[in-house]
């Protein structure tokens, strides 16, 4: 039990008004452990702090009861006083007379009766406070950003900028990300690579950023300010330091004919290569399963050719351990499989594609080097169909696709559309589509030139099927609007696949004990207030891992990512919420309840050995808050069926005597 | 109903005075509502003190029964109704009921013979009862060993009293030990059990040991050594209690219940019991 | 009659102990008379010869002591597994309750098991003697000349007449055929009540549980209660006491303790077997199960290790307390 | 209103982020609602262990309300989700045992319905009015 | 003796009832008995036992033995006590009556407990000799004759009266107010009740076991018996055996806040509970066989060496009717001590 002091504010009129304060510190005088009891005018005005402080001191008080306004007004300004006055500021209990009583009850007498049995809680519960002090930890100054996509690129560059050492684990041989593989980009029209590409460049050249390419996280360990990260860097028989990324290895490769998944497949690489002329590293990469030389020992070629001596084909897969305070995932997104896409006949012909695919055929550097060609014969389409919401959108219940929309699809649509018309004013182009969604500046504008400018017929409705017959490709529509079913026959339709989190991303999500939604997309901590954190302190979030985003969106949550981590490594210590769950581990069970329920990851298992009661020993398995990764919410302790977790602040035994006081 | 006394029925004392012996142990002292002692007892039995709504737990009496005025408790901070006595104030009002237990055979077995006393920590508390009372009828007994020790000099229970009046009487050697070095003593370093072998007594008296567990067979092992018989040694047993009065059954090793044919036990008697406190 | 006899068990169990699998065997052990038999650790060939028993009223279930017998055996550790022991099995290893890789676990098949008190129901009580013949018991009593045949259905307990699985969902090895999980109609009771008015089912509860004496048989023997300190015995967690004072102490304790096996219980029934005063508590257990199948899908604990319970899990779209009660007006 | 209405004693636990705010809001936009209700601050509606629910019926409350944020705004972000399975599951159980289920209610009261928490808390002081005093789950060492 | 028809029973109990609560086991819905309050209507059971003992009207469950009331530092202290209710418990088997005798060498050995005594003051005891025992009945190991209880009033039933005779004068006053419902007879008819019985006795399973090995004194060679460790492996440590027990009498003190007061009760403990001797710096009894051993080693051994031998056992069953595992004081007894081997 605590010497308490109890203060009751008349806040001016506003508790006084309707409660008869005196009456209320006379009535406390003589519950448990009060010492002192006595009312002010203004409890928060100086005068009525330096009233406290003095109490204390006078009294030798260890608890102090404000009844005053609501403690989402001025509990932080009393745990202050209390500090000023040599207390710990969690001796500080305040019973809310003002909000949850004078204001809203009109009687004086029942306003008088509430206040002083919110005041009888508020005792009762300062009586069984404990100090608390919040825990201290040290923060690594030094950001890991997983995926190195605009959206990586861009928090990293950021972070750096601020000072701090950033590392790029890209899983891909370069960096770039989706973005590389772009045309153009809406509603703008700037050519991606254009923009990226220096990007890119800054990233190889900035001192503070290290990229890990062709490599992936293997272990996360740690928490906030302390995580213990594990990359796997996989070998790609080519020393890194030493390639100059001339590409005489890949023009005299002689295993040449391997799909490019830069391109899609759409053409084929050697076996040794450098995704594209732009990448960064610009290093060689051995595809192990197409190289003759790592399956059957005989070639060797590129290791001949190469002046450098970069070459090395007995190079492992290499585990770099590192230390961050903070992590970013950046790991984006891919299109979805059209294998279930049947109807739109994807897998039979080759004239149908996806959008992404139709970026790589008009792109410049792509397999037709920018020429609109049909993959099949090579001959210029001369009606393309493009159709929308391909498994975006879908019926929950239906077997696939997506429930959500992928939100960029308009636009990218409304873009080729109008690039076709702009270079082949002779093509007809359809779009199919459920609604064109264009918030966003500039957007709507951008779609509406695509139209009215450029001639693109934009039919309400959805494709029913796709028939390859000969070398057309029947489409069966229906046009909503006129209410009618059309016949297209075109050369070439494109798909507007929807997307979907990278696969990656759920067994990263494990390791980092960030939570998901159930399209795999990392959760924020607060869907509004805290869009670029994960609930898991110290990950943060970037760019489409987190949900579908156009490029400025990525950037700029990129941007927005990179400065709450710059805020934390900002920090030399990070100090905790004291008010967090802790486990008592002689009546812990070691079930994992606890550790089920808590949305941070904070709770860990270890085994711990205790003496029996027959003085042996048992190891048993134990839960174990991290108090800088716990944020307080208590779900633990009402999992825990044997009471062994806690909340500090809020303990199961506070709540119980406030609930005692109040039914009293 | 209410004129038929009832040993459960405690009745109200309040604590007049609060002493801090050590960081954690403190001294109360207790009256009834009159100011009068609660009740006569002898030295080596207990109260049960009990906070309503915290929980009741027996303590022995450290005062003598020579002390006409008042009763004071030695009490360790170890559990939730001690933890609740030690931060009361004077005037706090508690309950009392007792005497409970044997008393030590001062005035039988004790009287004509040189006494030992032993106490290791809060093992003082139930001697000085005893020790009081001998001083108190000085001219019963021979001659007084007391040897008490303690972790520090800080957990040297009634040290006080120990070096001003039982240091100071004829025929009283008071002799002190602490467990480590520690500035500003000059007096024996090291544990109870070898400070006893190293002071080497004389095997004709009656022993008396208190303490913890360890404490107490280590030394009944050193005065085995130095020749004592367990008939002439005692000491007294503390297990969880409820009634006082051997009916709820918990306190008991073998057919004996610590509250009502203890706390004091002869060591050879407990040589009977089984091992079981 | 059970489909396994006593002898396979033992040649089972003294094949394993002889050939160094297991050092300890977990079974049940004679007792005073034909009924009542009691866990008991056998550890050589001999000692089951004489002392180990298989019969119908081999009800009691194992799991739970692996928490405390598992860890301290030299070696591993037998333990028979009827089907609805082996989902307690899982969902205590789901908890981590025990080592896997201390127990040896043999999964037997099981027909039932008899409820005493329906015996002597039938036969009055003064039971000299029970022997299974075919499907019936044949019971001698102090009282009647003749024996009494009596057909084990008829005086199976009642959780073997709702009996929810004859499927092994754990064992390292199974003796005699595998079941099926069955379509049980153990909910019925449940809804009985649920159908009833609130009034009724108070005075039905009230009187149920004015009985109980608080003895913890209950709790002491459910697999999912293994707390290292149950709240109830703990000082310090507010709620502890220990004897029913009055109707709220009572309901207080039943309430709390099914709540915290709630998403847990895999439903075995042994608190109701155990209830000195054959208070139905299952009933509240198999009314947590009912709400979260209806609630949150079907869901049975211990099916599967490490599936996670009901209750510390969610969707976005679960139902609303207030929905709970729309479901069908079940006050009318 | 009935003028000799029973007055119910209400237990209301409000979430720190959402409800206990919606409180005070009701408080800053002066929306009366009876005096019966006592609100007891929680840092998230997930911290309502059943057995506080219980204890306040023990100790002489008519009726428990709980309040959190609205599920997908769990200051926490998935508090309030197990808290609407547990008192679900809770509740149901409370009815099952033949107690009034109307004695407990669980809402979801953001920080901006302060308007929400005064008619919340209106209803349901009439609504356990009506019902009248707390006999099935009472202690009666613990009445007046 | 007298006698009535069985026929005019409910007149017997009616008479009772005006001037004291009277009180008899009645078959519930499960299939047990419980003791319960008679009102016009309620049928007295014919079953042997009742599952709890009718030790619960002596020293029930729970008893608030006082209240306080704190304000500021005060304490005051509100004696609750009152005198007992009369009443009358009719139907108390011998095995049970016996039990009385246990807890009073307890309750009313000075200093006495005052609640105990009071209960024991106002109530009158009317036994009813045995007509039926059972496989798990083995009071005659304890010296108690079924068809002879003891009693205020012991009573027999017999096809179609029941029998009463007076022993105290407690019960004499209860039998002078049922003079009128009743007529003097001679014990013929209860000494062939009593043969009757007798001869059930020997064809109780347990009828042989013996107490040899056991009682005061024996606490050395029984304490370490190598035994205590398989007889206790399955305990699972409840509390049925205790609460089920007539002679179990361990107590808990305990203070319940009201929010309004302090009420201190006392409540059944049980000595098989881990925290039965835990206190705040440790326990004595840490393991369950430490537990398991204190129960029996108390009835058969601690309890006769303070009382002349009489064991704090009465052979009436319910431990082995009740225990879920299946372990109880006989199974003790036939490993432990004389009956080793049998």
């Amino acid at each position: 039990m605590q010497r308490v002091g109890v203060f009751v504010c008349w806040c001016g009129s506003n508790i006084a008004g309707t409660v008869d304060v005196k009456a209320v510190a006379e009535a406390l005088k003589n519950e448990p452990g009060v010492v002192f009891s006595t009312d002010y005018q203004y409890m928060c005005s100086q005068a009525g702090q330096d009233m406290i402080i003095n109490a204390v001191k006078e009294h030798n008080l260890t608890g102090i009861v404000v009844c005053s306004c609501s403690p989402r007004m001025h509990e932080a300004t009393f745990r202050k006083t209390a500090a000023a006055a040599g207390l710990n500021p969690y001796m500080v209990e305040i019973a809310n007379i003002r909000e949850q009583c004078s204001w809203v009850h009109k009687d004086m007498a029942l306003g008088t009766e509430k206040a002083i049995i919110l005041g009888k809680a508020a005792v009762a519960k300062v009586n069984l406070n404990a100090p608390l002090t919040p825990g201290q930890s040290p923060v690594t100054k030094r950001a890991l950003v997983i995926g190195g996509g605009i959206a990586g690129i861009q928090t990293a560059l950021d972070i750096a900028d601020a000072g701090f050492e950033v590392d790029i684990v890209e899983k891909k041989p370069t960096i770039g990300g989706k973005m590389a593989q772009l045309d153009k980009t809406f509603p703008t029209l700037d050519c991606a690579a254009c923009i990226l590409t220096p990007k890119m460049v800054d990233v190889a050249q900035n001192d503070k950023i290290r990229i890990f390419s062709y490599s992936e996280v293997a272990e996360v360990k740690g928490f906030v300010g302390n995580f213990d990260v594990t990359i796997k860097k996989n070998a790609r028989y080519v020393k890194e330091d030493i390639c100059t990324g001339c590409g005489a290895c890949v023009e005299k490769c002689p295993m040449k004919k391997n799909p490019n998944e830069f391109n899609l497949g759409m053409d084929n690489r050697p076996a040794i290569y450098i995704p594209f002329a732009q990448a960064v590293p610009k290093v060689a990469t051995i595809d192990p399963n197409a190289c003759n030389m790592l399956k059957n020992g005989k070639c060797g070629v590129c290791a001949r050719i190469c002046t450098a001596g970069a070459i090395d084909y007995t190079q492992k897969d290499e585990y770099i351990e590192e230390k961050y305070g903070a992590i970013v995932v950046a790991t984006g997104f891919n299109p979805i499989s059209m294998d279930k896409f049947d109807e739109f006949a994807y897998n039979q012909s080759k004239d149908v594609i996806t959008s992404l695919e139709f970026e790589r055929l008009t792109n410049a550097a792509g397999p037709t080097a920018g020429h609109l060609e049909r993959p099949s014969d090579g001959r210029s389409p001369k009606t393309i169909v493009f159709v929308q919401c391909v498994g975006s959108r879908c019926d929950a219940c239906a077997e696939k696709g997506k429930e959500y929309c992928s939100k960029i699809c308009c636009m990218y649509t409304a873009k080729h559309a109008m690039l076709v018309r702009d270079k082949y004013p002779e093509t007809e182009v359809y779009v199919f589509y459920i609604d064109v969604r264009t918030p966003g500046k500039n957007f709507d504008e951008f779609y509406r030139r695509a139209v009215e400018e450029y001639g693109v017929k934009y039919v309400k409705g959805m494709v029913g099927k796709v028939v390859p017959e000969g070398d057309k490709l029947k489409v069966q529509a229906s046009d909503l609007l006129a209410n009618k079913q059309l016949h297209i026959d075109a050369d070439l339709v494109v798909l507007a696949a929807a997307i979907e989190p990278d696969k990656s991303a759920r067994p990263l999500a494990t390791m980092l004990t960030a939570s998901m939604d159930t399209n795999d997309f990392f959760t924020e901590a607060h869907p509004k207030l805290r869009p670029v954190e994960s609930p898991t302190a110290g990950v943060f979030l970037s760019g489409a891992c987190q949900g579908p985003k156009d490029i400025p969106e990525t950037v700029s949550q990129a941007s927005a990512a990179a400065a709450k981590v710059i805020g934390l490594l900002a920090k030399d210590k990070l100090t905790g919420n004291p008010c967090i769950a802790h486990s008592d581990e002689l009546m812990c069970n070691g079930c994992s309840s606890c550790a089920n329920v808590c949305p941070y990851g904070a709770i860990t298992y270890e085994d711990k050995e205790f003496r029996m009661p027959d003085r042996t020993t048992k190891v048993r398995r134990v839960a174990s808050v991290n108090p800088a990764v716990c944020q307080g919410c208590g779900a633990c302790t009402v999992a825990c069926p044997s009471g062994a977790m806690d909340l500090k602040g809020f303990a199961n035994l506070q709540i119980m005597a406030e609930v005692d006081a109040i039914c009293k | 109903m209410n004129n038929v006394n009832d040993t459960l029925i405690p009745k109200i004392g309040v604590i007049t005075d609060v002493r801090i012996d050590t960081p954690d142990i403190k001294t109360f002292r207790v009256v009834t509502l009159d100011g009068k002692k609660a009740f006569d007892h002898m030295p080596g039995q207990c109260a049960m003190l009990s906070v309503p709504g915290v929980g009741e737990a027996m303590f022995s009496i450290t005062s003598s029964p020579t002390n006409e005025e008042f009763m004071e408790f030695s009490i360790k901070k170890c559990g939730c109704v001690t933890d609740w006595l030690h931060q009361a104030e004077v005037g706090q009002q508690i309950t009392i009921r007792g005497p409970y237990g044997k008393p030590f055979p001062v005035d039988d077995v004790f009287a004509g013979k040189d006494l030992l006393f032993i106490a290791g920590g809060v093992g003082l508390a139930p001697l000085r009862s005893v020790i009081n009372y001998c001083r108190h009828y000085r001219d019963r007994y021979g001659k007084i060993d007391i040897v008490y020790g303690s972790r520090s000099k800080d957990d040297l229970l009634d040290y006080q009293e120990i070096i001003n009046e039982w240091a100071t009487d004829e025929g009283v050697d008071v002799h002190l030990t602490i467990d480590n070095p520690q500035e500003g003593w000059d007096g024996h370093v090291g544990f109870v059990p070898n400070f006893v072998k190293e002071l080497g007594f004389d095997t004709d008296k009656v022993a008396v040991l208190c303490g913890p567990p360890i404490m107490i067979k280590f030394t009944l092992d050193g005065l085995c050594g130095l020749g004592f018989d367990k008939t002439n040694v005692y000491t007294t047993l503390e297990l969880r209690m409820k009634c006082g009065v051997g009916k709820c059954g918990r306190c008991n090793v073998g057919a004996k219940y610590v509250c009502k044919d203890g706390p004091v036990f002869r060591c050879d008697e407990l040589d009977e019991l089984p091992d079981e406190y | 009659m059970q489909k396994i006899t006593r002898e396979q068990l033992i040649a089972k169990a003294s094949e394993l102990l002889s050939n160094g699998t297991v050092s300890q065997v977990l079974g049940w052990g004679k007792g005073e008379f034909d009924y009542d038999v009691t866990p008991t650790l056998f550890s050589s060939a001999e000692e089951l010869e004489n002392g180990f028993v298989f019969n119908d009223f081999c009800g009691a279930n194992f799991s739970k002591y692996l928490v405390s017998k598992a860890a301290k055996a030299d070696g591993k550790l037998l333990v028979f597994l009827k089907p609805c022991d082996t989902y307690s099995f899982n969902q205590l290893l789901t908890e981590h309750r025990f080592d896997r890789e201390k127990v040896y676990a043999v999964g037997i098949p099981c027909e039932g098991m008899a409820d005493i008190s329906k015996v002597k129901a039938i036969s009055g009580d003064g039971i000299a003697s029970i022997n299974a013949d075919g499907d019936n018991l044949v019971v001698t009593t102090l009282y009647e000349d003749a024996p009494i045949t009596i057909a084990t259905k008829d005086v199976l307990a009642e959780r073997c007449i709702n009996c929810k699985s004859k499927k092994h969902v754990a064992y390292d090895e199974l003796m005699g055929e595998e079941g099926e999980v069955l379509a049980s109609n153990r909910f019925d009771e449940v809804a009985r009540l649920e159908a009833m008015t609130a009034d009724e089912r108070f005075a039905f509860w009230q009187n149920e549980l004015s009985r109980c004496i608080r003895c913890n048989a209950c709790r002491d023997a459910c697999p999912a209660c293994t707390c290292e300190k149950c709240v109830f015995d703990n000082p310090n967690s507010g709620v502890e006491n220990k004897s029913p004072a009055n109707e709220f102490e009572e309901k207080l304790f039943h309430i709390i303790r099914a709540y915290h096996v709630a998403g847990r219980c895999t439903d075995c029934g042994e608190c109701s077997r155990v209830c000195p005063q054959n208070i139905p508590l299952h009933l509240l257990n198999r009314k947590f199960i009912k709400d979260i199948n209806e609630f949150y899908g079907e869901y049975q604990a211990g099916e599967e290790v490490d599936s996670r319970a009901p209750l510390v899990n969610y969707t976005t779209e679960d139902l609303e307390p207030g929905e709970v009660f729309d479901r069908g007006d079940n006050n009318a | 209103m009935q003028v000799n209405e029973y007055k119910p004693l209400i237990v209301a636990f409000c979430c720190n982020w959402c409800s206990y705010a919606g409180a005070d809001l009701a408080g800053n936009n002066r929306l009366a609602y009876p005096a019966d209700v006592k609100i007891i601050r929680v840092p998230c509606s997930c911290r309502v262990n059943p057995t506080f629910i219980l204890r306040a019926f023990q100790r002489g409350a008519d009726g428990v309300i709980i309040c959190g944020c609205h599920p997908g705004d769990c200051h926490y972000t998935s508090g309030n989700y197990y808290t609407r399975r547990r008192m679900a599951a809770l509740f149901s159980m409370l009815d099952f045992l033949g107690i009034e289920k109307e004695r407990t209610r669980l809402e979801w009261v953001s920080a901006a319905e302060g308007a929400k928490f005064a008619a919340t808390m209106n209803d349901f002081v009439q609504t356990v009015a009506s019902l009248g005093e707390n006999k099935r789950l009472e202690d009666l060492r613990c009445k007046k | 003796m007298r006698k009535c028809s069985l026929e005019k029973i409910n007149e017997i109990f009616a008479a009772i009832a005006k001037n004291a609560a009277l009180y008899l086991p009645v078959d519930r819905t499960d299939g047990s008995a419980a003791y319960k309050k008679w009102e016009e209507g309620t049928v007295w059971s014919n079953a042997l036992n009742t599952v709890r003992s009718p030790k619960d009207f002596f020293f029930p469950q729970t008893e608030d033995l006082m209240r306080f009331k704190t304000k500021g530092k005060t304490v005051q202290l509100e004696d609750i006590r009152t005198e007992a209710e009369a009443f009358v418990v009719f139907g108390v088997r011998a095995c049970d009556v016996k039990s009385f005798d246990i807890l009073d060498r307890v309750f009313l050995t000075e200093p006495a407990d005052s609640f105990y005594a009071n209960r024991r003051n106002h109530g009158v005891i009317v036994s009813l000799a045995c007509t039926r025992p059972v496989e798990t009945c083995f009071c005659k190991t304890f010296g108690i004759d079924p068809s002879a209880p003891a009693g205020d009033i012991s009573a027999w039933k017999t096809e179609s009266d029941i029998f009463f005779e007076a022993n105290t004068e407690k019960g004499k006053a209860l039998l002078h107010t049922l003079s009128e419902l009743t007529e003097e007879c001679d014990d013929g008819a209860v000494a062939e009740q009593k043969a009757k019985i007798n001869a059930v006795m020997e064809k109780l399973p347990l009828k042989d076991l013996s107490t040899k090995g056991f009682g005061g004194g024996k606490t050395a060679e029984l304490f370490d018996a190598p035994e205590w460790d398989e007889l206790s492996s399955a305990c699972l440590g409840c509390g049925t055996c205790t609460f089920v027990c007539p002679t179990c009498q361990c107590y808990d003190i305990k203070d319940f806040n009201t929010g309004n007061g302090v009420i201190r009760f006392r409540c059944w403990d049980s000595c098989m509970y881990s925290d039965f001797t835990k206190m705040a710096h440790g326990n004595n009894r840490l393991t369950q066989k430490e537990r398991f051993r204190q129960r029996f080693m108390h009835k058969l051994v601690y309890y006769p060496e303070n009382n002349d031998g009489l064991f704090s056992c009465v052979g009436c069953g319910r431990c082995l009717a009740k225990c879920p595992i299946s372990m109880n004081i006989v199974k003790v007894m036939k490993k432990i001590g004389g009956n080793k081997g049998e």
